[in-house]
């Protein structure tokens, strides 16, 4: 007889464990191949992601501006230049974007000394634009002309999301960070009640589409790490196989920044809430591609079969929330494909597309796979169902759904199942 | 080789025009130098000084040399028959042991298995591969809801009966491929799974079929490169050319059968014409109708064979049912298809020596064996063709309705303080709107909101506000009070009606141009029912003629308004309905004649459009079409003229209005002042028909023209209207098209079924697809006998702004193919112009239209059309149409319409002088000969008459002597002419010779004798359908040029042995499918053919010798695919990259004689 | 009397005009205001956007993303690094990007020759690692990984769309451009096909949006301007006021810079087609920004109503179409608000996000406004319909919905509103 036991396994404890856990999502087409790219990721970083981790984002992205957007606040999406030469006067700006060439013909007189050379590039550099490190300088310049947008009223907030580049730890090459941003503007009096409040609203979701929630706390900043211009900072912080790393970060900056990038009007900035105060800031920073890596590596459970007979086998899933897989259904066919079996498989495809479903077009696969390793496959891409069209649908309709999460195997009629998908997936939203 | 000018080589004939050089006329006409009589030459030439021709400057053309190698025969003609004899030799025999064969019975049970089974005489059964025989009648059945794939079929030769069935009818499955294979059609001469006949050569056989080219498309072996030998005949077209009706007389005939002849209009009309002339009832007239029947086998059979009507019930079943209905009812439908196999078999009994004996010429026959076996070869891009076509055209149709959309939205805003009232186009619109319905609340039930609400409504804003600071936590766990309050109120929904209305606060008319909302996916949003045929479609795009707004109204159809009309002003108290902004449309106009002053040249010849580039066959139908309705002003002579005299004095006229109610500054069709308009006259926008239609649509087709040259534009919703405007020009073609397109039946072939020099040939794709086309040509569709095809043959070229138009360039060649062409240059006009000289003088050039043919040049304005355009003052490219209409038969009344329909800002005076200048120079005038009677009371009464050299008088002398005859003698009714003649004009011989043709006993194509059809010879119709005879006697030589180009070829083809088949004739054009190294002797064959059939042309009209200039084709096309030119890379909107780009096809080559002898050394043999 | 006619001005005819209409986008919030911003968006690159501009931009590349991978087609998306020390090499990485702090430490070295220094600044530069200028290579990179993915059969795509970096033409300054990109790998045979194939869709897909379609169009990129490794090019053009630019340029590569990127071993880039060869690439590259303004100007609807009486008035419409407009719907109180009404338009306001449906809170509006003048400043933001919540609502639950396109004002119930704005956006989406 064979006896069974399932052993979960997750937050992995080692950092070997992290790294064989890398090379999964590298298999899987979350993030390209490359020793680089790995490390990358494992610091946190923006890296080169395969399909899978590219709509992993993508999802990430949406439910975050949904959930920043939909809050009841007004908040309003912009989009600011990532480099910009303004910027370069402050020391901030420190990673420069050049044109080499333009670079190398301002050298290239033979008549300069080498004070003049020295001078020229220091000028060169200086006079680069350089690429934003976060979106604050961004929203900042776009306060103004917000304001009139809500008649100067507080509070209201703009939020960008996108590529930011951070100077070099040491290596002399910039890495980039996909972040979020939301700069909050509101007034003095409730700056400190905003900050609690959207420190909740993160933490809720972060926990939200994590399979264990606990793993996803807020801490709030020491003192002496405080940035210059906050009063107050709080972290959210997820316990990585190989540490603690923080996935976002919410500042209460003061009117300090504002005032400087308005060079002290403070007429400019008054709102009308009746004190003619310049609003404060509350600024919430996000690192989408941890964030990323948090969910990726919270969701990988692995289920040890102990089977006496054979040897040890392992089922590893990843159990990413429904609205974050980046494929809700793979599509394959039983035995013996045909052009009609085909021909359906492609229009389900098509249904789901339309949807907005994503759907796996297993079934282009020619070379027979056994259905076993076929969802051992998809449980390690996180498919959530695996629908198989078999010879009898043609005559009945009838097709096998198997869920990721139970991996039992369903029979449902073809007419229902895009509807179950998408009732499936917005009840995991709502939860 | 090319000789120089001087050489001994070059011939003249007296009238300086160069005829054929000396070796070409030794070797066709054996010697044989013609005779001139020099009172025929003074003649002529005093003809040629009368019309400014004679002494115009001609230029010698190098002298071609050419062996032609053996003919037969004492001369051409004699050479024609033999080759033409030896060519349908055995397919005659065939026919005949066909005709004279009493059938087997008929099999009483049809045995159910697939494939082709054979019935002995003594009823056994037993399955073959094909019907081996030399001779079979046939007829195939498909079941059109199932797709291309034919589903039975039943043969019968003079020994044994046949039946086919269909693999798809024999078994049952779930699914069949669309796409139809050589295995899904029917074997006629070969086993299965192989394309060659048995022993390795195709046999002689022969197919009769009623519209046989219908079956043919189902017969496996025709999709073969390579041509059986199998040849067919069709009844239908049989009886076409024995009895055949002009489209007219078809809907007479069907009239006639339904018994419903004075129901319907043209009936009527024509009994009023027929009735006129012979105060009787009606005698002679209508006896065509019983020695004729339309074509479908039913009739014809009722005709030739007589007895039981046939039974056609069944084949609705074929129609409209299912595989399933002709499975259940499987016996049955084999009987059916059987009976019209031996109904089939019957007439072409009778009709074989009737046919023989009416186109008695030999080549005739073999011509049309010929023309029955087209082919057009596709590949993988007709596929592309289709995809792209369909695609551009679903865009624009969007893109037509997104604009007219935008152009109705824009309308709305027109509701706002009621400013539509001021609008020159929507001031008569429904513009009402509905009040918005909600159920009465119980006054209880009001009081208590009405409560609540004033507790409600009782809390006003705060002024100044604060940032309140974020929500507490327990404020966002529970509903928010916001979600409540709206939640609450939504109760209130009970109080609408069940039904909603229908956008109550749009006006009317929008509200009818949008769908209902409904829970159906489909539905759409706005103004989405809106189309260009919808009457509020003009308006809401501002339409102006000559910038005066359009205007629709029920008694006219649509026209426009012009301001200015001072005498109705005073009605307005009365009118209740909306009030004519008339001061805007002035202002509308004044804006348009500032803008206009800006641009003149307006009234320079703009381009003419293809739709007026009619092909001859649509100017034809036109003609037949107008000239049914004339008035027979000429037929009825004297008398008609006179009622029309009194009709246009008459003051009953509907359309004449007091003097002081005309518009002065505008001349049109109206005013109809019984549109009373305040402020405004209305005109009706002319019609192509004659002013007395209506015009139902500004976008019909006939419009088309009028908006490229400006005068129907858009005046308001700028880029959106004139955009729609464009949309629905270039989606025209497609549009009427496309049904008949798509479903052409395509054959790929598999590579094993392609000849291997095909399938090795380095262009060969393994991966395109190679097959074709059959098109289903009826030989002799037509009384003229020309061949009839609804899809090839009417095509037009491809033009830059039509979707679809570059569809003949889709016929493309296999690898290691090309096709080899050509047109006969102005073959209709020359043959006219030929059959008038022999008339006139016999010799070339000698009448003035003949020389204009032979020797006119454009450079010179010596061209026939160029002539014309002089004459009456239009462009070269209407004055084509003036021309061919009027050799087609078309009189004045055409001429007149037609000019207005060029220029409608023509008035029908200058119209009408323009066509009588136009007639006068060119048909001539009447003139008549006075019969025996008329020469008796000339006599006798001893009138003093003037009459010219032949004798003839002209019309005010006739009247004169019909009056002085009538009033010598009251009670009797002189009949005074005997024929009447035209006279004075560059085409009146031409005339003379077709009208004496049309009025023999026996009118016959005066090259191959056919015979004109029964349900047109004099004895059958007596005078009427005149102008169908006169075009008969052309355009029948035309088909008798065609038949003789196809039996030279198909003798050359043989004798020098080129390899390739005929593909298709377009009206006067032929083309070959040729493997490609053998090109340039096709083509030089070609050209030799054409000497041929121009010489057995002048040969029959007793001319030995052909002019030099007609003897050759100008050129003819070597090229990959099939276009007009070999150079046009067939830009459209769906090919917007041209054929050279997007589908890699090179142009091809156009060849003169010169350039075709200097490539093959003027040898057919192969080297 | 007056006389009156409705004059339609669109793709307007001069460039003054352009400026007008760029003023009209930066004040109704789709650009940031400044003439360097403004000048960035006329040049068709990445300028900083207002929340009305990132919206649409946001739509827009949603709709791309669709109609790529909804095609039918098999498209992956995936996401590459902004900057790679691996293109360095190649003449193409011109663009740099340099953390200056580390440049000038490197230099900061008294005892240095003029030679040694300009040595330094050479192998500095040449280290630094580029930004891309498109995203050919990156897909290029993933095309091997991608190759598993689809069991070595063509034809396949991958899809990116981010920022990417242009050379400075001659200000020194590099710019940005948000691209889209499809790089699709298909057999040598069919690739003049897929060519055709993609410009006819993508041709389709800027005309499904726009209000005058024949605006948009295609032509042959010339033989002399073709780049060095294509055989073929098509533009997407559009008629911009100051004169026609490309927004999308689709090429046929060949297989020149895929045997390139994996050094000519052909062996990995070999596909299961039958013939071993390596596929061709067919490129497909859009610029969002320069086809965002494109949409504003073609959408752009100005009548004129001529009336003798009163000045020339001026009617300014934004027709975006109803998919890409940022704004579905405004909300806004009618004469007398109460904190009720505010409540009830709350409620739509949630109602309509939680639909996906941006709306606009025009009711926190509390300055009187006549409804005439709010019409027009919707009007110029394309607004699609405005909600106008009376008094009278809280008995009827009845609101007026004015239509942007007719102008008409419709009552409606406040039930159906949401369904009904759904229902119109996804028919026009569907049109």
């Amino acid at each position: 007889s064979v006896t069974l036991a399932l052993l979960h396994t997750r937050g992995l404890c080692s950092a070997s464990e992290g790294l064989d856990l890398l090379q999964l999502f590298v298999d899987r087409h979350y993030i390209s191949p490359g020793r680089t790219n790995m490390q990358l990721c494992q610091r946190g970083m923006s890296c080169s992601y395969g399909p899978l981790g590219t709509e992993l984002r993508r999802n990430m992205l949406d439910q975050w501006w949904h959930s920043v957007s939909r809050s009841g606040a007004q908040v309003f999406g912009i989009s600011s230049l990532s480099c910009s030469e303004d910027r370069a006067q402050d020391g901030c700006g420190q990673v420069k974007i050049t044109d080499s060439e333009n670079f190398k013909q301002t050298l290239d007189h033979k008549e300069l000394s080498k004070e003049q050379l020295l001078q020229r590039v220091h000028m060169l550099l200086q006079r680069s634009p350089s690429v934003r490190t976060n979106f604050l300088q961004g929203a900042l310049e776009q306060f103004v002309p917000s304001l009139e947008l809500v008649n100067r009223k507080l509070p209201f907030g703009l939020a960008e999301t996108g590529l930011c580049f951070q100077p070099s730890d040491g290596s002399g090459c910039p890495a980039e960070v996909t972040q979020t941003s939301l700069v909050w503007f509101c007034s003095p009096r409730t700056s400190s009640q905003w900050l609690d409040h959207w420190t909740r609203l993160r933490l809720k979701w972060w926990r939200k589409f994590a399979l264990s929630p606990s793993d996803f706390n807020s801490s709030d900043v020491p003192v002496e790490e405080l940035e210059t211009a906050a009063s107050r900072g709080v972290r959210i912080i997820y316990n990585f196989p190989w540490g603690q790393e923080p996935l976002e970060t919410l500042w209460s900056r003061g009117d300090t920044e504002l005032l400087q990038t308005y060079k002290g009007v403070r007429s400019k900035l008054q709102c009308r809430d009746g004190r003619k105060s310049v609003p404060n800031v509350v600024s919430v920073t996000g690192n989408m591609d941890r964030g990323l890596m948090a969910f990726l590596s919270n969701s990988f459970q692995q289920l040890k079969r102990d089977d006496t007979k054979q040897k040890l086998q392992q089922r590893k899933v990843l159990k990413l929330h429904p609205v974050l897989a980046p494929v809700k259904v793979a599509l394959d066919i039983g035995r013996g494909a045909t052009v009609e079996l085909r021909q359906v498989c492609e229009g389900l495809l098509q249904e789901f597309r339309e949807a907005k479903i994503s759907a796996w077009p297993g079934y282009l696969e020619t070379m027979p796979t056994s259905m076993e390793h076929l969802n051992a496959k998809y449980d390690e891409m996180g498919v959530l169902f695996t629908v198989v069209i078999g010879e009898n649908t043609l005559e009945s309709g009838l097709v096998q759904v198997r869920s990721r999460d139970t991996t039992i195997k369903e029979t449902m009629h073809v007419s229902e199942i895009k509807n179950f998908v998408s009732r499936y997936i917005s009840a995991a939203d709502n939860f | 080789s090319i000789q120089g000018e001087d050489s001994t080589e070059t011939r003249l004939n007296p009238l300086n025009i160069q005829m054929l050089s000396r070796n070409l006329h030794e070797q066709i006409f054996r010697g044989l130098e013609p005779e001139y009589k020099e009172e025929d030459v003074e003649r002529s030439i005093s003809h040629l000084q009368k019309h400014q021709l004679w002494g115009k400057e001609t230029s010698l053309m190098p002298d071609v040399e050419l062996k032609l190698g053996k003919m037969y025969g004492n001369n051409i003609d004699e050479h024609f028959r033999i080759l033409a004899q030896k060519q349908s030799l055995p397919y005659l025999e065939a026919a005949l042991q066909l005709q004279q064969a009493a059938l087997p019975p008929m099999p009483e049970e049809w045995t159910w298995e697939a494939g082709w089974i054979r019935y002995g005489p003594n009823g056994e059964s037993q399955k073959v591969d094909f019907p081996d025989e030399t001779a079979l009648v046939f007829d195939v059945e498909v079941c059109i809801t199932e797709g291309q794939c034919p589903t039975l079929a039943v043969a019968v030769s003079p020994t044994n009966w046949y039946s086919w069935c269909s693999k798809r009818l024999i078994e049952e499955r779930y699914t069949w491929s669309n796409q139809l294979t050589l295995a899904d059609l029917i074997p006629l001469e070969t086993s299965m799974n192989s394309a060659r006949p048995p022993g390795g050569h195709w046999k002689n056989r022969l197919i009769v079929g009623h519209n046989v080219s219908f079956d043919r498309s189902y017969i496996k072996e025709q999709y073969l490169i390579k041509g059986s030998k199998v040849r067919f005949m069709d009844t239908m077209s049989l009886h076409m050319a024995i009895s055949g009706l002009t489209g007219f007389q078809r809907t007479l005939w069907m009239a006639n059968k339904l018994g419903k002849r004075t129901g319907l209009h043209e009936v009527k009309e024509h009994i009023k014409k027929a009735g006129q002339k012979k105060k009787g009832p009606m005698i002679g007239s209508w006896d065509w109708v019983n020695i004729s029947s339309i074509n479908n086998l039913a009739d014809v059979h009722a005709l030739y064979v007589g007895g039981p009507p046939l039974e056609k019930e069944a084949r609705e079943t074929f129609i409209k049912g299912s595989m399933v209905d002709v499975r259940n009812n499987f016996q049955e439908l084999m009987q059916y298809c059987a009976l019209d196999v031996q109904a089939t078999h019957q007439v072409f009994a009778e009709q074989l020596p009737l046919f023989m004996e009416r186109c008695p010429h030999p080549v005739t026959l073999a011509g049309m064996l010929e023309m029955g076996v087209s082919y057009l070869p596709v590949n993988q891009n007709w596929g592309r063709y289709l995809e792209d076509s369909q695609d551009i055209y679903e865009e624009l149709q969007r893109e037509l309705k997104k604009s007219l959309m935008t152009v109705a939205d824009d309308a709305c805003q027109l509701l706002q303080d009621d400013k539509y009232k001021d609008d020159p186009w929507l001031w008569d619109f429904e513009w009402d709107v509905q009040e918005f319905k909600q159920k009465k609340v119980s006054a209880s039930k009001k009081k208590r909101s009405k409560q609540a609400a004033e507790t409600q409504d009782a809390t006003p804003l705060p002024e100044w506000e604060e940032d309140p600071g974020p929500p507490s936590e327990e404020e966002m766990a529970g509903p928010s009070p916001s979600r409540l309050a709206l939640e609450n109120l939504k109760e209130t929904v009970n109080r609408l009606p069940k039904r909603r209305q229908h956008l109550p606060g749009h006006p009317g008319w929008y509200r009818k141009l949008c769908e209902k909302m409904s829970a159906e996916d489909s539905w759409s949003s706005g103004a989405s029912l809106i189309s260009l045929q919808m009457r509020v479609t003009p308006k809401l795009m501002g339409l102006t003629w000559d910038g005066f707004p359009l205007h629709y109204t029920e008694k006219h159809g649509w026209g426009y308004l012009v301001p200015g009309r001072r005498d109705n002003l005073n009605s307005q108290e009365e009118n209740k309905g909306p009030v004519c902004p008339h001061s805007t449309i002035e202002s509308v106009y004044r804006e348009y004649c500032e803008h206009n002053s800006k641009e003149q040249p307006e009234y320079l010849d703009y381009n003419t459009s293809d739709d007026l580039m009619l092909t001859d066959s649509t100017v034809w139908a036109k003609v037949e079409e107008l000239s049914s309705r004339e008035k027979l002003t000429e037929e009825n002579g004297v008398i008609t003229m006179k009622n029309e005299k009194w009709k246009k004095n008459g003051s009953q006229d509907p359309h004449y209005v007091p003097e002081e109610s005309h518009c002065h500054y505008h001349h049109g069709n109206g005013p109809y002042n019984d549109v009373d308009i305040p402020g405004c006259w209305f005109f009706k926008l002319p019609h192509k028909d004659g002013n007395q239609n209506n015009v139902g649509s500004p976008f019909s087709k006939d419009f088309l023209s009028k908006m490229e040259d400006g005068t129907l534009r858009a005046g308001r919703g700028g880029t959106n209207a004139t955009r729609a405007l464009e949309i629905n020009k270039m989606m025209s073609f497609w549009r009427n098209a496309h049904k008949r397109i798509s479903s052409q039946m395509v054959l790929w072939l598999r590579k094993g079924e392609l000849p291997r020099f095909v399938s090795r040939h380095k262009e060969f794709d393994e991966e395109g697809q190679y097959g074709a086309i059959l098109p289903q040509v009826i030989t002799a569709g037509t009384v003229t006998r020309r061949a009839v095809e609804p899809t090839w043959l009417t095509a037009s070229n491809a033009r830059r702004d039509r979707v679809g138009s570059e569809l003949k360039a889709m016929v493309q060649v296999p690898p290691g193919y090309h096709l080899v062409g050509a047109d006969v240059d102005s073959q209709e006009l020359w043959i006219a112009a030929v059959l008038g000289e022999a008339h006139f003088a016999a010799m070339h050039g000698c009448t003035a239209f003949g020389w204009m043919t032979l020797q006119g040049k454009k450079s010179q304005g010596t061209d026939l059309h160029s002539r014309t355009a002089d004459a009456v003052g239009i462009s070269r490219d209407h004055a084509k149409v003036f021309n061919y209409g009027r050799i087609y038969g078309a009189g004045q009344p055409f001429a007149e319409r037609l000019l207005m329909q060029f220029n409608h800002r023509l008035g029908q005076a200058e119209a009408a002088s323009k066509a009588r200048q136009m007639y006068a120079l060119t048909k001539g005038i009447r003139r008549y000969h006075l019969s025996e009677d008329g020469e008796w009371l000339v006599n006798e009464l001893d009138i003093d008459v003037e009459r010219e050299e032949d004798g003839s008088v002209s019309l005010q002398e006739l009247r004169r002597i019909t009056k002085l005859a009538s009033q010598s003698s009251r009670r009797r009714k002189w009949d005074v002419v005997k024929n009447r003649v035209w006279s004075g004009g560059t085409e009146s011989d031409m005339f003379n010779k077709l009208e004496s043709i049309a009025h023999s006993d026996q009118p016959a194509t005066p090259v191959l004798g056919c015979r004109i059809s029964r349900a047109l010879e004099p004895i059958a119709v007596k005078d009427e359908f005149i102008t169908s005879r006169v075009n008969w006697v052309v355009q029948s030589s035309a088909v008798d040029y065609l038949h003789l180009m196809l039996v030279a070829m198909k003798w050359l083809f043989e004798e020098y042995d080129i390899d390739g088949r005929f593909c298709i004739s377009i009206h006067d054009e032929v083309r070959y499918l040729v493997r490609s190294e053998d090109r340039y002797r096709a083509a030089l064959a070609l050209q030799i053919t054409n000497l041929f059939t121009r010489s057995i042309f002048a040969h029959a009209l007793g001319i030995s010798d052909l002019p030099q200039s007609v003897a050759f084709f100008s050129a003819v096309d070597i090229d990959q695919c099939l276009r007009k030119e070999v150079t046009m890379d067939c830009v459209t909107p769906s090919n917007p990259a041209g054929l050279e780009r997007r589908y890699s096809l090179s142009p091809g080559e156009a060849l003169d004689i010169y350039q075709i002898l200097n490539i093959t050394k003027g040898s057919l043999n192969k080297r």
